[in-house]
């Protein structure tokens, strides 16, 4: 299988990303700077966590008018998995890939640490290794991270079944606790924690391998073992 | 704002404009007798910020020479942006500590902002990637408004900015006491990883070299900052306004990946970044090291403000800056690395054989130095040392037990104590984890930080108990340097080499001065026991407000080794049942 | 020249973290007549003479300068001083 | 009960990374008129009517809502709304 790892100026979980894609989960990764990026071709797109242009303006805006985003959404409409992790997933809030937006978290502090989350949803691309309403520890590390939609966007996400995690004890002030969201279609999943930072018992966890294993495995289903 | 066409050099002379810059007389004689003649606005200000003690250490120089600075595991001792001390595999550990005190005193969050963009920039520009940071911090008592708005802004600047360039900060300390109540103390400092092979040096050799400038363009920020960084703080410096420097953290993280790419380039000659005293210190520094001169064209310099005087350009402390010196007819190699990363390298000046630092402004000579007396052969005071009376009171002193009625009421006073309570307040603010190698993040003895792909990471960890070093500071420096290798040895890594952030207070008093002398004395008699040479280091001094100076506070940063990640040793009890020793006396 | 003002405020039922934190700190500072307070972001663009600006600016703040699921802008268009 | 209407700008000189990213985008988005962007704070504060209340105002921007060192403020008291 093989992964796109978009960095844009600022990204800084570009490597860390990377890593979990190639040392971790023991397959073919590149990092593509955003500007020379060719997204055909990859099995999986993956938007890393940082600082894009700094988080000036507002987290991932800047970001998100980038061209490179047009290619993800060509890739998003064509059923590429496409995951995109803190400020990853603000890039896919303000690109529209994903419905709402973030807002400061709510004690106004940059928080970093380890969370628990609960799976909220195993049936999807990202998740299915999971267990459903498992408990994962999985580190947080972010300043905008209360995630935001109205009232009617939240109904839709329940009722699509659309929120895949959410935090055991909500540390951001994030609505209905709302810690990773999936598009309708199923292959786009933002989410605040870090995964690609919990892939080995040396770093306090290895929760977050469960996900890159579930892309795998169902890319092979999807394509390996269909072929 | 002065403007330098005005200020002739007969008037810089007769109305001794240079001691608002900081020099003596003594010193203004000196600068004329190596000049020759009655040096220019510009060049008396390019004098005062490169003698100032924060770029010359010129009181603290002596002291610093008792320092052990070798061992086999050296590879880079102090003088260059950082040290080096190698663990194996072709593999160096890079680090330094940076004090960023005044700056923070005014504004405090873009003071502590900048002082870890500042000591990220010192490894980096070695060539390293940097993969942590620490910072040591001393505050008043949190009783006043004044006092937590400085604790909470200081720790928000160092999350801005090192969250954002994707540094994890894994540890630090933090102490509260009365005697930093008007000055507080932001101590940051930064380790990186580098292949040996790949160590740079701020060196501007070859005759005809091109000097390239890389980063922000360069305001009016931070004038003087590196003069005002060696007075005492009183009353009037807020409103100093036009010292505030600002960081832009994501400037940053782009001059990281592009010099992390130049590196590589065998067009790159040399490396250093503009840090206090910016443009001068780099430029004069650069090219006295290599034994030659330079000549730079100020109207070439990229400038984010207009009309812009030789003088406010040379003293700038603009931040992210960096000056390359690159191989004649090779610049276009350099560019194009950088713009990759949307920034422009430019050329303003090249490598002369004549020694001397010659600036170019509108067609005019601003400046004509003898380079060497601006950097490698600044003068040097030796200092009057006086043992203070309050040691020798303390001395005499009989020794005290405190009576413990009850221990466990005594026990919960003192965690409700700030120094010792937990400081996952100001932790929890910093990206620890980014990277992904942080094994131990704030909370433990030391961090460890394991190495990718390696079998062995490295621990680190600040320390000073600085109440220790005012009752008697040679034992307390020992003191210092001895936790900081206990934390070391307790998280399972073998203590390799140490850095060091000197504050204390006005050195022209008898008395600070000999309790930098003595401090400096009881850690180089530590180091030298344990076998951790100091490899680099810092100095702060004029730590006072209001004529009363701070505790001197000699801050240790230690690294250590692992040697296999299998040593790692977690500082906390493990399992119910398990033996619990007491090791020492 | 122009000089363009940008205002951006958080649509109505947006919650503001930073306005609740800022009126909390006025509250405890002894200024209790202060009843809300709503945080925005304030733009100052600098932007060379053209017939279409106010489209223009249109544009940009629906593309970047503002993001429409939680806040609103207006602005205003000066003479600018000439550089 | 008065809206108070408060802008907190950057100090000239003061470099304003934000203002600089965000002129960059427009300019890379084809708004090359676009020549410089600074950016600032927009408060809203709804007050309760008081006789000081722009002495009040006046501190509250001094001691919490702009960092005298850096920033400028400027403010406006308008009728606001009963609520
Ligand atoms: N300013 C700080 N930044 C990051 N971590 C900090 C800071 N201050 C304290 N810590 C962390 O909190 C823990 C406790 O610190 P400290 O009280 O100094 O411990 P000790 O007395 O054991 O050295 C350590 O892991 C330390 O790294």
């Amino acid at each position: 299988m093989k992964f796109a790892v978009i960095v844009f100026p600022g990204s800084n979980c570009d490597r860390d990303m990377y890593y979990a894609a190639k040392d971790a989960l023991g397959e073919e990764a590149d990092m593509l700077w955003y500007q020379e990026a060719n997204l055909e071709g990859y099995d999986a797109i993956l938007i890393p966590g940082g600082f894009s242009y700094g988080d000036y303006l507002r987290s991932g805006a800047i970001a998100s008018t980038s061209d490179i985003v047009v290619q993800l959404r060509e890739q998003a409409d064509k059923g590429v998995p496409i995951l995109g992790v803190c400020n990853g997933f603000q890039i896919l809030l303000e690109s529209g890939l994903l419905p709402g937006a973030m807002l400061r978290n709510k004690n106004l502090k940059f928080m970093c640490h380890f969370e628990n989350l609960i799976v909220e949803n195993n049936d999807t691309l990202f998740t299915s290794k999971y267990e459903k309403d498992e408990v994962v520890s999985i580190p947080i590390a972010h300043h905008d991270g209360n995630y935001y939609c109205d009232e009617e966007t939240l109904a839709r996400l329940k009722e699509n079944n659309q929120i895949v995690f959410t935090y055991e004890n909500n540390p951001n002030g994030s609505v209905a606790d709302i810690a990773g969201i999936i598009n309708e279609q199923g292959n786009v999943l933002g989410m605040m924690p870090h995964p690609e930072r919990a892939v080995e018992a040396i770093l306090n966890s290895d929760d977050g391998l469960k996900l890159f294993q579930s892309m795998l495995e169902n890319w092979r289903e999807r394509y390996v073992a269909g072929a | 704002m002065l403007q330098a066409p005005e200020i002739t050099p007969e008037l810089v002379e007769q109305d001794k404009v240079y001691q608002e810059m900081g020099l003596t007389d003594k010193e203004y004689d000196m600068i004329k007798d190596i000049m020759g003649r009655r040096p220019n606005f510009t060049e008396i200000g390019i004098f005062s910020v490169m003698w100032s003690e924060h770029c010359s250490y010129k009181t603290s120089k002596p002291l610093l020479k008792k320092f052990p600075t070798d061992g086999p595991q050296v590879v880079q001792g102090p003088g260059e942006g950082a040290g080096v001390v190698d663990i194996g595999d072709g593999q160096g550990v890079v680090f330094k500590v940076e004090s960023h005190n005044h700056p923070s005193a005014v504004e405090p969050y873009q003071g502590a902002a900048t002082g870890v963009g500042g000591i990220i920039r010192d490894v980096f520009s070695m060539g390293a990637r940097p993969i942590a940071s620490l910072n040591s911090l001393r505050f008043g008592n949190l009783h006043t408004g004044r006092v937590k708005y400085l604790f909470d802004e200081v720790v928000h600047g160092i999350a801005g900015y090192g969250n954002c360039v994707g540094v994890p900060t894994v540890g630090g300390e933090v102490q509260f006491d009365d005697c930093y109540e008007g000055n507080p103390l932001v101590n940051a400092m930064c380790v990186g990883l580098i292949d040996t092979k790949d160590i740079q040096k701020g060196i501007a050799s070859g005759l005809g070299n091109t000097i390239m400038y890389v980063g922000s363009k360069t305001g009016r920020d931070g004038i003087h900052g590196a003069t005002f960084a060696s007075e005492d703080l009183s009353e009037d410096s807020e409103s100093k306004r036009s010292n505030v420097q600002v960081g832009d953290p994501f400037m940053e993280k782009l001059l990281i990946e592009a010099c992390l790419e130049v590196i590589h380039s065998d067009a790159l000659v040399g490396i250093q970044d503009m840090g206090a005293a910016g443009l001068t210190s780099s430029a004069s520094e650069m090219a006295s090291k290599a034994g030659m001169g330079m000549e730079m064209n100020l109207d070439l310099i990229p400038q984010r403000e207009e009309n812009m005087t030789a003088y406010e350009m040379m003293l700038s402390e603009s931040q992210e800056r960096m000056l390359l010196c690159v191989k004649q007819g090779e610049e276009q190699e350099i560019v194009d690395i950088f713009k990759k990363y949307g920034l422009e390298a430019v050329a303003v000046g090249q490598v002369t054989d004549d020694k001397m630092f010659r600036l170019l402004h509108k067609g005019e000579v601003v400046a004509d130095i003898p380079v060497d007396n601006l950097a490698e052969d600044a003068p040097i005071f030796h200092k009057e040392s006086k043992v203070p009376s309050f040691y020798e009171e303390y001395q005499r002193m009989p020794a005290y037990t405190p009576e413990v009625k009850d221990h466990a009421e005594t026990l919960k006073k003192l965690l409700q104590q700030p120094t010792i309570a937990s400081k996952e307040y100001v932790y929890d603010q910093y990206d620890s984890m980014v990277q992904a190698n942080t094994v131990f993040s704030p909370g433990s003895d030391a961090a460890v930080v394991r190495v990718r792909g390696y079998d062995k990471a490295i621990a680190m960890t600040t320390d000073c108990n600085s109440r220790y070093i005012h009752l008697d500071p040679e034992a307390g420096g020992k003191i210092a340097v001895a936790e900081t290798a206990r934390n070391i040895v307790a998280s399972g890594a073998k203590p390799l080499a140490l850095t060091d952030g000197l504050n204390f207070g006005n050195p022209d008093k008898p008395e600070n001065f000999w309790q930098m002398e003595k401090s400096v004395e009881g850690m180089s008699a530590a180091s030298l026991k344990l076998n951790t040479p100091v490899i680099s280091g810092n100095v702060s001094l004029y730590n006072e407000s209001n004529g009363q100076a701070i505790f001197p506070t000699p801050v240790v940063g230690m690294v250590g080794l692992h040697e296999s990640l299998d040593h790692i040793t977690p500082s906390h009890f493990q399992q119910e049942g398990d033996l619990i020793y007491v090791i020492g006396k | 020249m122009k000089l363009v003002k940008v205002h951006i405020t958080l649509k109505e039922g947006v919650l503001d973290p930073q306005g609740k934190a800022v009126q909390g700190s006025l509250n405890t500072l002894g200024y209790d007549n202060v009843k809300e307070v709503r945080v925005g972001k304030y733009l100052e663009l600098t932007v060379n003479d053209d017939a279409n600006i106010e489209a223009e600016i249109e544009e940009m703040c629906n593309k970047l300068l503002a993001n429409p699921v939680i806040e609103n802008y207006k602005y205003t268009v000066e003479e600018g001083v000439a550089q």
